[in-house]
């Protein structure tokens, strides 16, 4: 490890990528630090990042640590806030929140199943952007996943007062691509049929 | 029997291929997922991992790992050929069989192979680039800045829900031959002598005659015959090895 | 402004908030700084987001500039995230991209010719990563077809500026290459009775 990246450098990484607080124990684990070598280099990031010194703050909050702007810079964080256009959304969102509308709430690797493609990283930015949220956990399934619905925030932007504001799936798809669907969906959810694991 | 995708007797066997190592069933539903390009996959090499794997575990799964194998290697052999024919896009000019000068043909390449170079440097740029992740600390914009259109959304449902994810093999009929049946047939014909691949597959289409060149490998694997083509492309002649009789049974 | 914060952090905080890369004059009116101002502190930053010095490194990519995580910490945050590696791109994505970027924006179907392969499932994968998009269509060819172009992703994703930040397509290939290519060809397709070589 003595000629891995340095313990302050992985933290900053991680918790530039993580908008929610990120625990210790979270920390420790993906960046392989022990416990006392964590906490020195956290000390030695509040001292690079604190108010004084930084744009970036790094916030010690209940449930961990969180990089945060500084409250000094609300004005031009505001600012740019009102100026920036959302970012229009992509096909691949279009269809991702059309099987959370339609087929949901369901889990990130259903959506996959029934798209035929790897959606995670979709989700994510939905998820990002407030448009999708879990709503619950699959304990049906394994490893319980987060169920995915969206948000009211979704429907304002589309100018709906609820879900069913929008055409029933039977007006868009044939009964047959339909039941597709619904085998896609069941595949998903239920365990490997073959009992006989081959390892 | 059919291409109801195999039992499990292909759970075992791993490849190690330039662009993929891991479990063979994963391969496939990668490839059905076009998460990886058929057309990238050396079959060549996939089959001759197989017939190593073969090699070390001549006990394991028996003809009806080799039935499976060389049903779904035959399923690649097709889906790949397909891929790589020419696009038939409706959107085209109808320009699929004109007939090209030497000059075009030399046009065509060349701008194919400038394209090609492009892609390797592109290669090495996304290499060289990798591993930057953003923040994910964005604000969301403010409440009623993003407009989504309800129709778009519907599109998308029509699009999504009615997408055929598997590719389209079913046209090609249900896979009705086993190997053990063409591996038999082969045998039968070897009776009266050497005989080319071409004439024994002329009545044949593209599936059984896939399936039988993968019986033909399996004989000669197990030394019921010897494969020869004495010039590349040329012909490919089966010939009965002067054993006694026994060794024309399975191994197995 | 001699009370309000310094010129770094404000931009500290406004690319904190970004995940796309930001542009001097939306950097510049979010901030208040005159472009020579923004200039300096931009250099300053970048030294203090260098790959050396930390985990979060300033980029300057697709038109703006932009914090991402360190490579060198990838590892960490791939972990944190359980998210396995994107799979790298095929050669046909690479085919297919150059295609966008050098000779686009271009219909599906002139990719594929100019490929002479089928290139759909190709294109609606990069589609699906947002490295290529529609950008218009062509109203002049029937079925008037989607054009694709490269993203801003691209761009950041190949560490470019623009797309003007690629070897032009000429220089990619050798002069001798390309007449040896043109040589095998016309031994290759000279009728037999043509004495007549063209070259």
């Amino acid at each position: 490890m003595s000629e891995g990246p340095r313990a302050e450098h992985m933290i900053e990484a991680v918790l530039l990528v993580s908008a929610a607080p990120v625990g210790t124990s979270d920390l420790s684990s993906a960046t392989g630090l022990p416990k006392p070598e964590l906490e020195s280099a956290l000390a030695s990031l509040q001292e690079r990042y604190s108010p004084e010194t930084s744009g970036i703050v790094l916030r010690n909050v209940a449930g961990g640590y969180q990089l945060t702007t500084n409250p000094g810079c609300a004005a031009a964080v505001e600012r740019f806030r009102e100026e920036s256009r959302p970012t229009p959304l992509s096909n691949a969102a279009h269809e991702v929140l059309a099987c959370a509308l339609y087929l949901g709430p369901l889990s990130r690797g259903a959506i996959s199943r029934v798209r035929g493609v790897n959606s995670d990283a979709v989700v994510r930015n939905l998820l990002e952007r407030g448009l999708l949220v879990e709503v619950g956990t699959d304990r049906e399934a394994p490893g319980s996943p987060a169920l995915l619905g969206v948000t009211d925030e979704f429907l304002a932007a589309t100018g709906s007062s609820t879900s069913d504001d929008f055409p029933p799936l039977a007006s868009l798809v044939s009964p047959e691509e339909l039941s597709r669907v619904r085998d896609r969906l069941a595949s998903a959810s239920a365990p490997p049929e073959d009992a006989g694991e081959s390892t | 029997m059919t291409f109801e995708p195999q039992g499990r007797s292909l759970a075992d066997f791993t490849v190690e291929l330039d662009v993929y190592s891991g479990p063979y069933e994963w391969l496939l539903a990668l490839i059905l997922k076009d998460e990886l390009e058929i057309f990238e996959i050396p079959l060549r090499e996939l089959v001759e991992s197989y017939v190593g794997a073969r090699e070390r575990d001549p006990a394991g799964g028996g003809l009806e790992r080799d039935t499976d194998f060389a049903g779904s290697a035959s399923a690649l052999v097709l889906l790949k050929s397909r891929t790589l024919s020419p696009a038939l896009d409706p959107d085209a000019e109808g320009d699929e069989d004109e007939t090209l000068s030497p000059q075009e043909l030399a046009e065509r390449l060349t701008e194919y192979l400038k394209i090609r170079r492009a892609a390797e440097h592109l290669r090495a740029r996304f290499a060289a680039n990798a591993g930057h992740h953003p923040s994910s600390h964005t604000l969301p914009p403010r409440p009623g800045r993003l407009r989504i259109r309800p129709d778009r959304v519907s599109l998308a449902a029509r699009r999504a829900f009615s997408r055929l994810i598997d590719p389209p093999v079913r046209h090609l009929g249900p896979i009705t031959v086993t190997l053990q049946e063409l591996a038999g047939m082969i045998r039968t014909a070897l009776v009266t002598g050497p005989i080319s691949y071409e004439v024994l597959t002329r009545r044949m289409d593209r599936l059984n005659r896939a399936v039988a060149f993968a019986a033909a490998l399996s004989l000669a694997q197990e030394g019921a015959l010897t494969l020869t083509q004495t010039e590349p492309l040329g012909p490919l002649i089966l010939e009965p090895t002067a054993l006694e009789p026994t060794a024309m049974e399975p191994s197995a």
